[in-house]
């Protein structure tokens, strides 16, 4: 079933086409790799779908609705969670009420012992757990990263935008998360994940798209378009990223 | 359940202190009911959201214009509940245009905003009844007054404690941390805001309405005072206003300190609350709560 | 032609008031409410020389300007900086101090004023004769304000678009996060742009003393315009500051004798808080 | 001093039962003072007004009243004044409460009143309550006989809108018949309740009088610019320019009309016009300027009151309401000594005697001061009274006035 279709979106900014005219669609419960080099426009195509920016023009279906342009909350409790490249988090708020804000406002909308019982599952996933009463703020960068997956899952989405969810972990931490992610997407979710660590994508993404320039460049088996002539001549553009 | 009953027990003490207590200190009393209502019902939007209103006079003059308006026409509480609404729908429609205004521009839009009802006010009143000044002759005692204001700021605390407990609440407070997030989580961004501001500006509105009998005549002047602002906005900000309690807090010393300020130091007053309020700024950063709580903490440390 | 003069000399006095806070604003990042009480020291500070000293206010000028920047400087250093080392790292949280404590600045100069000068409308006359501008009468001491005020704006404009020190104080203005990184002293140029715009407030109080009447508790009305032509010309952009000075001015005077000049200060507010809500950024504020 | 018999009467029996009251006082305490409490605004908007005229007033009279020796009661002894001031910050809310602190607390024996129509309103209803006598000074309403009625122990003593309208009108109307001006009239007035008071009371006397107002604008509170105003003024052809104003707008219409070189044959301004300072902001052309009020400068008493406050304030006081304040306070004295300080008492020789003043002889009507000057003039560097006319003392107005 088609869960995800990305109609022909377009994006500019004045005369910069940050997305031009990007089209792909995606099987519920399966999970793809967004790559590409730094400004060739990933970030904005996930803020496209997630509502954060409305696209200049085409449409993004999601479960047969027409999303594009939508406000990010209702986009939001319709089933697509995110996290952001620079970590965002809460600090005022304890973790277990960081994490409890999409249970409750997000696409199911628990209220009671119902949300804090998914918003502490979701804190259990990530290894916080025991902190949930602690204020968010003064967790460490790779505890608010956490923290930032933690909230994504409690909002039990459809679908799951991470942003280079994997940067800055080290290499312990990074073989965690690689994992935490292959159990999320055998849990059925839906993700779509901007990554530079290749490692990282080989593992878990079966299904790769490359954007360059706006343009999406290549879309196929990870293993076929990471040897794409376009997507080598891409990357060597820019090499210090890859 | 304790604490509720305790801040029961706490209103119906004040309730039953004015049948002992002068007139002067009545007075009193009203004056540091009417701020604790002011400042809670101002940090109801604004404590929780971190958006400072400076438009708590546009909403309290507008209550009290309505009282003086109205007072001869129709009985006392249809006159409170047209204030209400008058508030509520004025409160609506700011909010509506406003509150996507962000940061230090919605400071300076409220503060504004209360220039212009008072500006307008004052155009209508001028250019079409031709009056000014409008008196209000309403057969309340200042006991009267005051119970009603002690009402006004339990209501203002209690729904703060309520709307705490509720989503509400929680949409409120992510709003004041990070409205992307917030908004990335499924808060409906606008209507959580325009719920909590106009709640809080009806609340805001009827302190108006219910101090005006004690001044007899009423202007334009009087009623849009911006001094009532910011001292809502400061004694909130005191107290910490993210807290149910910061506000109450802040307002009762800081009322007592202007009055005995200004008892001691007629003429030099303004210097010793000046430097009082730089002072406060530099030392409880946070508010008194939670210079408390720090404190707390450092001794709960040392202890151990 | 009389709306046009009028509002243009008027709106100069508008723009001149302006131009400290907006630099004040736009590079310390110092909501300054005691603005107007700075601007309002000067011009007792004008009268005063004028009077005992007999000194010519545009000469006292000269003097007040320097004597603007020394206060701004220490205002800076003792009351702001431990302010902004405090918000680091915590958006907003400058912006609350800075409203809170000079705040509390604006009581402590207003009560000195008080006790200095007592609550009396102080005036002077000077310069008080008519001039004639394309068939309107102004006032010389008006005229010579808005000179001094385009010379002041004018100045600022060349300084910043074309000098070195220019370049440094916009760009900590536009990125004080960065500035750093590029080897700048984002604190002293803070202090610079705050004490700068201390000066600009003083010349600007100054100069008001020569044609207007005030009094010690007038400084709350002298800030909030100042802060209605900031933000409407674009925080920390002078010539916006500017522009938005002379379009008040111009509002306001056409307002005055088209409609009723009972409408002109709502007008004022009207349109101020139309642009706030149509862009936020003012009028001629870079979208961010 | 013009003392009917009943007062003397009344005087002589209420001073025996005083005497008797205060001989148990005396014996407690051989040199108790007069407590005096006001609370009036130091700081805020009506500070400015407050300063000028009622606050020094009060300081004067406490100082003449205490150099020589104290109140006199009605027993012929003498106590001092002890003075409790409070700052009302130009609120209303503050105002209330400093006067219930003055009543309850700090128990006082006279409360002075604050400065201002609408701080006079706010506590009538309270002075009332407590029983104390309000003589309003600093209160200009058409309402005041309603009010008088109302709160019985309030006296109002600044008369009302229209009577300053009326006194203009009349002085405009001899011009008009006289033929040195034509009947022709721009008014400009501020947004304010003092001024709104005198335009609404203009508008139908002007018309009553014969005489036509050909520019009639409000302008907002805080206006600091006057020039679109008056150079509209100027071009609509009257002869007469009117201004119901505040003293900095009455400052700034002076000087932008000299900028300007505007010269209508009357010049009218209101409050601050009476100032002292006005001379300066005119830079010495004050001659011929018209305003509100206006004393009678030839009186000796008024003569030696400028001198004595000139003397203790370091400035004269203004021509319309200081003297007028300094009278009140006369009044209050002499009723002392005459009943003493029960309130009861002293309210109704307030309403009754007639009180020997720097103002000449005063007697309220239905507790109001009606025998008032409603214009003066600045003539020769004094601002002297030019209407009502038939009044002792009145001045014939110089019109047209020299230009600038």
């Amino acid at each position: 079933m088609t869960l995800l279709h990305v109609d022909t979106v377009s994006r500019f900014f004045g005369g910069l086409k940050a997305v031009d005219q990007v089209s792909f669609e995606m099987e519920s419960g399966t999970i793809m790799g967004l790559l590409g080099p730094n400004g060739s426009g990933k970030t904005t195509l996930l803020n496209l779908i997630s509502g954060f920016l409305a696209p200049s023009s085409g449409r993004i279906i999601f479960n047969g609705r027409n999303l594009a342009g939508a406000r990010v909350d209702k986009i939001a409790r319709a089933g697509i969670a995110r996290t952001f490249q620079l970590v965002r988090i809460l600090p005022s708020l304890t973790l277990l009420e960081n994490v409890m804000l999409p249970a409750v406002f997000g696409h199911r909308a628990h209220w009671g012992k119902e949300a804090e019982r998914i918003a502490r599952e979701a804190l259990e996933k990530t290894g916080l757990a025991d902190r949930a009463g602690a204020s968010a703020g003064d967790l460490n960068y790779i505890d608010q990263k956490r923290l930032e997956l933690a909230r994504a899952l409690a909002a039990e989405p459809e679908l799951l935008l991470l942003d280079e969810w994997l940067a800055g972990l080290n290499p312990t931490e990074l073989q965690e998360g690689i994992k935490l992610i292959e159990s999320l997407s055998g849990s059925g979710i839906t993700i779509i994940m901007v990554e530079h660590i290749m490692e990282a994508v080989r593992a878990l993404c079966p299904r790769c798209a490359v954007m360059n320039a706006g343009r999406l460049i290549a879309d196929g088996e990870t293993s076929a378009v990471l040897s794409n002539k376009a997507v080598i001549a891409a990357y060597l553009g820019d090499a210090e990223d890859a | 359940m304790i604490r509720l009953a305790i801040a029961l027990l706490g209103l119906v003490a004040l309730a039953v202190v004015p049948l002992f207590a002068s007139e002067y200190e009545l007075g009193l009393l009203i004056g540091m009911a009417t701020y604790v209502a002011l400042a809670s019902a101002w940090a109801l939007f604004s404590g929780q959201t971190n958006y400072i209103s400076l438009a708590t006079v546009a909403f309290y003059g507008t209550g009290a214009y309505t009282v003086a308006v109205l007072n001869e026409s129709l009985p006392y509480p249809a006159v409170l509940l047209c204030a209400a609404l008058i508030g509520a729908g004025m409160a609506l429609l700011v909010g509506l245009s406003t509150l996507r205004l962000s940061g230090i521009y919605f400071v300076i839009f409220t503060f504004g905003l209360a220039e212009l009802v008072r500006q307008l006010i004052t155009w209508y009143e001028v250019s079409i009844t031709g009056t000014l000044g409008r008196y209000i002759f309403l057969d309340l005692t200042a006991r009267d007054i005051y119970w009603q204001m002690l009402a006004l700021a339990a209501v203002a605390i209690g729904l703060t404690a309520w709307i705490n407990r509720t989503r509400l609440g929680l949409a409120l407070r992510a709003i004041g941390d990070d409205e992307v997030v917030a908004a990335h989580s499924g808060i409906h961004l606008a209507r959580t805001k325009l719920i909590a501001f106009t709640l809080s500006a009806t609340l805001i509105t009827l302190v108006g309405a219910v101090a005006s009998p004690r001044w007899v005549y009423v202007e334009p002047l009087i009623v849009f005072n911006p001094t009532v602002s910011f001292l809502t906005v400061i004694m909130a900000l005191l107290g910490g206003a993210n807290r149910l309690w910061g506000p109450l807090v802040g307002a009762i010393p800081l009322f007592l300190l202007f009055e005995w300020l200004s008892v001691n130091f007629p003429d030099t007053y303004p210097i010793f609350l000046g430097l009082l309020f730089i002072a406060v700024v530099f030392v409880l950063p946070n508010g008194v709560l939670a210079g408390l709580d720090d404190l707390r903490a450092r001794f709960g440390r040392r202890g151990k | 032609m009389t709306t046009l003069v009028l509002g243009l000399v008027l709106g100069g006095t508008y723009a001149l008031l302006a131009l400290g806070l907006t630099l004040q604003y736009g590079i310390a990042r110092i909501m300054n409410l005691a603005y107007g009480e700075v601007t309002l020291l000067a011009a007792f500070g004008l009268v005063f020389l004028f009077q005992t000293a007999g000194l010519p206010p545009l000469v006292a000028i000269i003097l007040i300007a320097p004597a603007g920047y020394l206060t701004g400087w220490l205002l800076y250093t003792f009351m702001m900086r431990p302010l902004v080392q405090r918000a680091t790292g915590k958006p907003g949280k400058l912006e609350v101090d800075s409203i809170l404590a000079t705040f509390g600045l604006l009581f402590v100069l207003q009560g000195i004023m008080l006790v200095l000068f007592g609550a009396n409308f102080t005036s002077i006359s000077y310069l008080d004769q008519g001039v004639n501008v394309l068939g309107v009468s102004v006032a010389l001491n008006r005229l010579i304000a808005f000179a001094i005020c385009l010379v002041a704006g004018l100045g600022l404009i060349v300084l910043l678009n074309w000098s070195r020190w220019g370049l440094i104080l916009r760009a900590v203005a536009l990125t004080p996060g960065s500035a750093p990184l590029v080897g700048i002293d984002v604190n002293k140029v803070s202090r610079q742009g705050f004490a700068l715009g201390t000066a600009l407030a003083a010349v600007g109080g100054a100069s008001i003393a020569m044609y207007q009447t005030f009094s010690a508790n007038d400084g709350v009305i002298f800030t909030m315009k100042a802060l209605i032509i900031v933000i409407m010309g674009g925080v920390g952009n002078v010539a916006g500051a500017l522009a938005a000075g002379f379009a008040l001015g111009l509002v306001e005077t056409f307002v005055a004798t088209t409609f009723d000049p009972g409408l002109t200060l709502a007008a004022t507010f009207a349109i101020f808080l139309a642009v706030l809500i149509w862009r936020p950024q003012g009028l001629f504020g870079r979208r961010s | 001093m013009t003392i009917t018999r009943r007062t003397t009467l009344r005087a002589l029996a209420s001073g025996v039962a005083m005497t008797m009251l205060l001989g148990a006082n005396l014996a407690h305490s051989a040199d108790e003072t007069v407590k005096i409490g006001y609370a009036v605004a130091k700081t805020g908007p009506n500070a400015t007004g407050a300063g000028i005229t009622t606050i020094p007033n009060y300081e004067l009279w406490v100082k003449d009243i205490n150099a020589a020796g104290g109140l006199t009661m009605p027993d012929g002894s003498k106590r001092m004044i002890e003075v409790i001031e409070y700052d009302d910050r130009s609120s209303n809310e503050d105002l209330v409460r400093a006067i219930e602190r003055l009543a309850t607390k700090d128990k006082v024996d006279l409360i002075l009143p604050p400065w201002g129509t609408g701080s006079n309103l706010a506590i009538a209803p309270l002075m009332d309550r407590f029983g104390y006598p309000q003589a309003a000074v600093t209160a200009v309403t058409d309402k005041a006989p309603e009010f008088a009625a109302r709160w019985k122990r309030s006296y109002w003593m600044l008369g009302g809108g229209h009577d300053y309208a009326n006194g203009l009108a009349d002085v405009l109307k001899a011009a008009v018949a006289a033929g040195t001006i034509n009947n022709k009239i721009a008014m400009v007035s501020v947004a304010d309740g003092f001024g709104i008071d005198l335009v609404n009371g203009a508008r139908p006397s002007f018309k009553e009088a014969g005489l036509e107002v050909v520019y009639d604008k409000t302008y907002p509170l805080g206006t600091s610019d006057f020039a679109a105003l008056m150079a509209e003024a100027q071009a609509s052809g009257a002869d007469s320019f009117v201004a119901f104003s505040y003293p900095p707008d009455s400052f700034g219409m002076t000087k932008t009309a000299q900028s300007m070189g505007y010269n209508p044959k009357v010049f009218y301004v209101g409050v601050g016009g009476a100032f002292p300072i006005y001379g300066q902001i005119a830079d010495g052309k004050q001659e011929g300027v018209m305003s509100i009020g206006g004393v009678n400068a030839a009186s000796p008493a008024i003569k030696d009151y400028f001198a004595r406050h000139t003397d203790s304030a370091g400035a004269p006081p203004d021509s319309w309401a200081s003297a007028i304040t300094y009278a009140s306070l006369e009044m209050l004295a002499q009723a002392v000594e005459r009943v003493g300080l029960d309130h009861g008492k002293l309210a109704g020789e307030l309403s009754t005697g007639t009180f020997s003043t720097i103002i000449g002889d005063v007697k309220l009507e239905d507790n109001q001061l009606r025998d008032l000057w409603w214009v003066g003039q600045w003539q020769g560097g004094t601002f002297v009274a030019v209407n009502p006319s038939d009044k002792d003392g009145a001045v014939a107005p110089v019109i047209p006035k020299p230009n600038w």
